[in-house]
């Protein structure tokens, strides 16, 4: 199963990664606020079997914020 | 399990001081990667500009020279003719290498000087607040346009691949875009092939890539890829414009 | 009289703002004024702050050191400024982005919940105008209907539909200063 | 039209749009960009030109061009910016052009950094271009000054036809203050009509020239002798500055523009603690005021000049006090104010008989 | 009895002070011809540059600017913005112009100034003794190209009106020569559309005259023609590059 | 190698070879243009690199990066292509970067002409760039000392990672006299490896970066009180002068360069007319003697600073002299030679005791 | 009959003319030394009705020596 | 001893030569010489002329206002240049290119008809070593033979098939000076 890892204190928040993912799993959680006082990026644990390890969301994120493995 | 996507070591830990959503952070990315892949980051020796890039030296994990605004082609063909076997490149805005830095670059490419420049095209001045660059586009609003880019005042944008084309000196040239992942590939093998230039001692290489300023631009990230699409990419080309490499990767 | 104020936070929460309208309010009532923006070492981002100086002599330096009142709208602030505060000066934190008490004892404390203010106003963006109506409350440096009247001026044309909210913000806040118990 | 709260900056620039300025060419660069901005939503307004020129270099020489064909123009930059002008302010002083150029100084050196500095003040000051020639410098400390001196700025420019520097900080180029443009202070000047701009020659009898070239040396002196009257006229007429609390002072601050401000306040503090302490605030800082330093020379016990440099207007200090009284100094570079505690401390030695 | 020839009033009578045979003459000549035949000499406004021609100040019957070396289409750019309605020219060398003074000319051809340019490629600097400039070919000797130029070294040949042809500002380019009669006629022909395209209101217009260097180039006078001829032609072909007057004349 | 007859241009640019320079970047201008020639026709034959840059801007970048990437490294101009330089040179010196600037001055201001003056004296001693910093500044009067100091140059630009310049003028750049190349004068130092240099990191632990940018105040502040440590010790150990017959000097000459040589023949016709006159002449003017004026000014009845400009070393030595004795000044610019005879009779008035 | 006239003190001996005439009927007066210290171009008078009053000379000219008329 | 010499001509004459080839000889001769060039007002073409200093002494000023002789080719430069010689000094007049008289009385005045010389001796760019020839006769400046060693040094390669007419040339012009009663 592939897994997508956030680092989530460099997320800014740009959302880009939300746009590139083919699956449309990646979402702002407002829950948090990271130290940079943004809302990070992440995937609820419920939607991470939907990820085909495209490798998108990583590449599109200028912030060198994604891992993804497989 | 594989690792399908990893920060490269060509990076530092030192997390990019990038607005949301900028497109640089995806440009420098893609540079050191190439540099990773082509095992040459021991022997690399990049030049930062002046501009919102101005704090490279501390993203790219090699040595690195910090160079007067406009001046980085200068000061890497002092770096190369000093280490003529190492591996020589500029990062510069619109403003740096179009505006002031405008005989630097011409001369760089005339001279087949072998370096690789990284010429970041996002339309406007970041660094100091979205200022009407050469880049600009007839109409565009700036904070020095804001009446919107006249044609009759300020004249028409430099299609700087174009220009540089035209010199003998100039051994690869291609303009790239970095606004979905397709054209990200892209743009990082025509960031390898630029280097390829260098190593083959074929002369000068550019890469320009068309590059988003959602903060001056008064657009979120996501807006911003889509108005390089539409109105950048129509004016600037994507292309490769000039290749004397010996075998097109 | 001499007021020496330093507005912190990050980008984007309106701490320039903040001054200005002190500022332009301190101008209408004639008094010498002057307003000094100053960046944090990152440029893009990062932390923003600026010092307001209202007085009736002539304004000396620009630049603060010895605070009578700093308002702190993030917990980067409080840590950076606390120490600027003159004894016996005066303290705003936003305790909605602040997570630890301030330590001076030798200051009067304001706690503003300025962002679920804002929050419960309807509109977290004028969580600065919350903060703006405590502090004004708290040190009468002008006068809240001269801060009204400089409102229209520093937001300029386009903002009229904002002047409502921005008005009910400082209220909210003024009134909260008037109901609270100063924690001295 | 009643005060205005101005930044610094958009404060000049309106000053030179009201001074007749219609041509402003420059280049961005922190901490002065609100002068460019200012400049290009302003001038088409009034039918003038703003024109973002490629680089600094080429801005200079838009000023040359535009100055010599006649025009009131003006540019501004800061520190890097003004260094890459330096052959373009010889030129234009060789050739006599009239232009108001603004120094917004930053850190230094290099690219050092964005906060406001006074480092620039030998640059501008001494000549940082080749050969000899002497720029009119003005350094204003409040917002409202900026606005006033860059009205007179452009006067004598005309007057003198040679470049007139206003050297701020980028404090002063960031800060708001009100400004009242309707009681603008300047001297009142019979200026001299532009006979020689090039024009194109019309009917004109002879043909208009404008030159720095005089390839023949007894020539070229000639032309520098013609250009060092001009200045000797100036050291009589243009020297400008402010004296706080000096007559009964024994100990003396000197200092200029934003740092002045903050001298101010040392001064105030210290009287009030005591000391018979005084502000001598250079305003003209070429020509250097050298009559406030003869007036207090013999009854002070020293001077204390600060800067927010390592220390370059103390050797003007020290020339105009022939070396008299002790002449000390205090200054911090990068953008750092120097510390009031410290100009405290120091002033009390000096009261103390310090050397 | 008819006058055939003589001297036009576009030129005063201070004698020239180039080295005989120096084409730079024959260039001057007809840059005050075409002046004087366009009526637009009382409107003229020249730029003499830093060269071999900096004292062409003194030669051309109209007003002028001197402007520092590399500099004169920003001083021009100064000068046609005080005066849009009056008639502004630079005469630059080829070190001035395609050196030093590269952004300036690429910018100002990109804003689509309202100038006129005349540049003399003469393959080397002139003025300071014969350096290499941009403009010298392969292979040729000059005082800093002792050897010859090798492009490794070197790089190659800077080609000016190609390159600027590439920016949309540019209105009127041509490259012609001055080596015969034929040619000459053609060079005039060439500079007057250059004026016109300014009249016209067209933008940015430049004329690059291969010119000779007798002196430094260690040749007759005549010998100099041929090697233009011979040498510098085909590497930068004469023709039109840009065109965009209502009618060609 | 025997003695060779050289011009001051070919000398230096020969020293600067026997020096180690394998690295030579610059732009060809009267009255230097010889020590572009000569290293375009050696550099190959030493497996050097001569190249030409476009501009003297684009030459002073590519000395910082060739600097920074640690090799030996000059570049040399006269007047306006030192003007250009400015923002470069404060660059290096923000970066700390070694390198040698060669400036053979010719009159000005603006395009001037093209022989030999004194009058970026001012620009290369002062700082004609932005910001706080020095440059180490040595001004031969012979061609012989002109190969000394070129080779001595390099060492010091090593030792204090810091610019030095070489002012001559365009008479030392044209002339011709015999060179001794195997006695140069040189002091022996310990030059620090240069582990700073950008060479591709290869197995090096760090990474190399050079830089002149430190955005964050204190940190810039701390940067420059690191460059002013660097000149207090240049102050201490890089001082040069000669002292010609001051032992009982009552009027002492004071004049660098071309104008010190003249100046020796008057002193040597005053003495003949019977009149005590010496000869002070600085060779490093940044940092510039104190000493020789310590020494003397007590015995002096008046210094004569002679200079082919309109004045500049002279505030100098006002500020070394302390103002205790009278500091008078006769210069003329342009390329013109003061003249001996009013030399002489200045000579006359001080020693009768003029003020 | 065309006449060419030679305002010789101007002449700078470059030879240009001579080679730019077709019917070849220019050259260097060696008898004569100008101010500026070189020969002079010129027409011998009995060549001078061989001008066909091309006008090449003058326009070859580099230094305006030359007018022409017919 | 100090001898300081002017050269003076048009461009082209070879001025610069003549006197690189005394201070060369100085050199040889373990004398202390300094050879400065100075161009006119027009760089290109006009008048060329060098100074040169040899002296028993360190050389002072290489700029030279009182010149113990002074060597004119051509009309322009006597103009210039008679004044420069001091009072007993040498002046050298190439009659071939100079058509009046020196008005000097108080110096001792050498007429070289210096082109005619050469054009006997079939090349008239060897008149300036037919001047030089009877310079160093006359001052003894340098010794002939010195001159003679300096030659292929100045020249360097390429020119040794001019060795024999520059050598011929400087012949002619010492005779003349040892045949001539110094015309005062
Ligand atoms: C000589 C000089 N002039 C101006 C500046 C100010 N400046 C800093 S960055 C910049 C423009 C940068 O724009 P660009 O190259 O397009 O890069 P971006 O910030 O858009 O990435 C300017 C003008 C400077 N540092 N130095
Ligand atoms: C800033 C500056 N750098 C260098 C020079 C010296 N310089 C004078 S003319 C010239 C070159 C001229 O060559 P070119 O433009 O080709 O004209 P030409 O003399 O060949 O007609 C140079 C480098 C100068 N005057 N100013
Ligand atoms: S692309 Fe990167 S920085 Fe942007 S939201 Fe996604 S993880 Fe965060
Ligand atoms: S200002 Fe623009 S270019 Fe600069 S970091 Fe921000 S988004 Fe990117
Ligand atoms: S040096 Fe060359 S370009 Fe200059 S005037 Fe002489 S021949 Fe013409
Ligand atoms: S072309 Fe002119 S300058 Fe040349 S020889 Fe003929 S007349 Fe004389």
């Amino acid at each position: 199963m592939a897994k997508v890892i956030f680092n989530e204190d460099l997320c800014k928040g740009c959302e880009l990664c939300v746009n590139a993912c083919p699956k449309k799993i990646i979402e702002m959680d407002l829950s948090k606020i990271n130290t940079k006082g943004y809302h990070p990026a992440t995937i609820k644990p419920e939607n991470m079997d939907k990820c085909i390890a495209c490798g998108f969301c990583a590449m599109m994120c200028p912030d060198v914020v994604i891992t993804v493995i497989k | 399990m594989a690792v399908v996507f990893e920060k490269t070591k060509g990076l530092t830990d030192v997390p990019f001081s990038y607005c949301p959503g900028c497109t640089h952070g995806i440009i420098h990315r893609l540079v050191a990667e190439a540099m990773e892949e082509l095992g040459v980051l021991d022997k690399a020796i990049g030049v930062a500009s002046v501009g919102c890039s101005v704090f490279a030296y501390e993203f790219f994990n090699c040595d690195m020279q910090q160079a007067a605004h406009g001046r980085a082609p200068a000061v890497a063909t002092g770096i190369k003719r000093v280490h003529p076997d190492k591996v020589v490149f500029t990062y510069q805005g619109d403003g740096d290498l179009a505006a002031i830095g405008t005989a630097e670059i011409v001369h760089a490419a005339a001279r087949g000087e072998k370096i690789t420049v990284i010429f970041v095209n996002n339309a406007n001045y970041g660094m100091t607040g979205g200022q009407m660059a050469p880049t600009t586009l007839v109409g565009q609003r700036t904070t020095t346009t804001p009446y919107g880019r006249k044609p009759e005042v300020n004249g028409y944008p430099i299609r700087v691949s174009e220009m540089l084309s035209t010199l003998d000196g100039a051994a690869y040239i291609e303009r790239v875009a970095v606004y979905d992942v397709k054209h990200i590939m892209q743009a990082k093998k025509a960031i390898k092939n630029a280097f390829l230039a260098q190593i083959q001692n074929k002369g000068f290489s550019l890469v320009e890539v068309l590059s988003t300023c959602p903060t001056n631009w008064g657009m979120t990230p996501v807006e911003a890829l889509k108005w390089v699409k539409d109105h950048m990419e129509p004016y600037y080309p994507l292309g490769v414009y000039k290749n004397t490499l010996e075998e097109v990767k | 009289m001499e007021e020496r104020i330093i507005f912190a936070g990050f980008g984007g929460q309106g701490v320039l703002t903040m001054g200005l309208i002190i500022t332009y309010a301190g101008m209408l009532e004639g008094k010498n004024v002057s307003w000094t923006p100053s960046y944090g070492p990152e440029m893009r981002g990062g932390t923003a702050n600026c010092n307001v100086t209202v007085s009736d002599d002539e304004v000396g330096s620009p630049v603060i050191i010895e605070a009578t009142s700093v308002v702190v709208m993030n917990r980067p602030s409080l840590d950076k400024y606390e120490s600027y505060v003159v004894p016996g000066g005066k303290l705003f934190v936003n305790t909605s982005l602040v997570d630890r008490k301030p330590q001076r004892k030798d200051i009067e404390v304001y706690e503003v919940p300025a962002n679920e203010i804002a929050s419960e106003l309807g509109n977290l963006k004028v969580a600065n105008m919350v903060m703006l109506g405590a502090f004004v409350e708290a040190t009468k440096v002008v006068k809240m209907e001269t801060v009204l009247k400089a409102l229209p001026e520093v937001f300029g044309k386009g903002k009229e539909h904002m002047m409502a909210i921005n008005e009910k913000a400082l209220e909210k806040g003024a009134e909260l200063i008037r109901n609270m118990v100063s924690t001295k | 039209m009643a005060k205005v709260l101005m930044k610094g900056n958009e404060a000049m620039a309106e000053a030179a749009i009201q001074a007749g300025c219609r041509y402003y060419f420059g280049y961005p660069i922190t901490p002065q960009n609100e002068v460019t901005e200012y400049m290009s939503k302003r001038m088409p307004e009034v039918g003038g030109v703003f024109l973002q020129a490629e680089s600094e270099v080429s801005a200079i020489n838009m000023v040359y061009g535009a100055g010599g064909a006649g025009a009131r123009v003006m540019t501004s930059t800061s520190g890097p910016g003004l260094s890459l002008m330096q052959e373009g302010i010889s030129y234009l002083a060789g050739a006599q052009i009239p232009c108001v150029i603004v120094n917004i100084m930053r850190g230094g050196p290099g690219l050092g950094n964005i906060q406001g500095a006074q480092s620039d003040y030998f640059q501008s000051v001494k000549g940082g271009g080749h050969g000899d020639y002497k720029l009119i410098v003005l350094a204003p400390s409040t917002i409202q000054e900026m606005a006033d001196l860059v009205q007179e700025a452009f006067d004598i420019a005309d007057d003198y036809r040679n470049p007139v520097v206003i050297l701020g900080d980028g404090m002063l180029g960031q800060m708001m203050e009100p400004v009242d443009f309707d009681n603008v202070k300047k001297t009142r000047r019979n200026l001299p009509e532009k006979t020689w701009a090039t024009t194109g020659r019309g009917n004109r009898e002879h043909r208009n020239v404008i030159n720095s070239l005089y390839i023949d040396p007894p020539v070229l002196e000639k032309h520098n002798y013609v250009l060092f009257e001009k200045y000797k006229r100036a050291e009589q007429n243009e020297v400008r500055y402010e004296m706080v609390n000096c007559d009964d002072a024994e100990v003396i601050l000197v200092a200029y523009g934003t740092m002045a401000r903050v001298a101010k306040n040392v001064m105030n503090i210290a009287r009030r603690e005591g000391y018979k302490v005084g502000l001598i605030r250079p305003i003209s800082l070429w020509p250097f005021p050298k009559e406030p330093f003869k007036k207090t020379v013999d009854q002070v016990k020293g001077y204390l000049v600060v800067e927010m440099s390592m220390g370059q207007m103390v050797e003007d200090v020290q020339l105009a006090t022939e070396c008299k009284k002790p002449v000390h100094f205090y200054g911090r570079p990068a953008g750092m104010i120097p510390e009031p505690s410290v100009m405290l401390e120091k002033i009390k030695q000096i009261a103390g008989g310090a050397r």
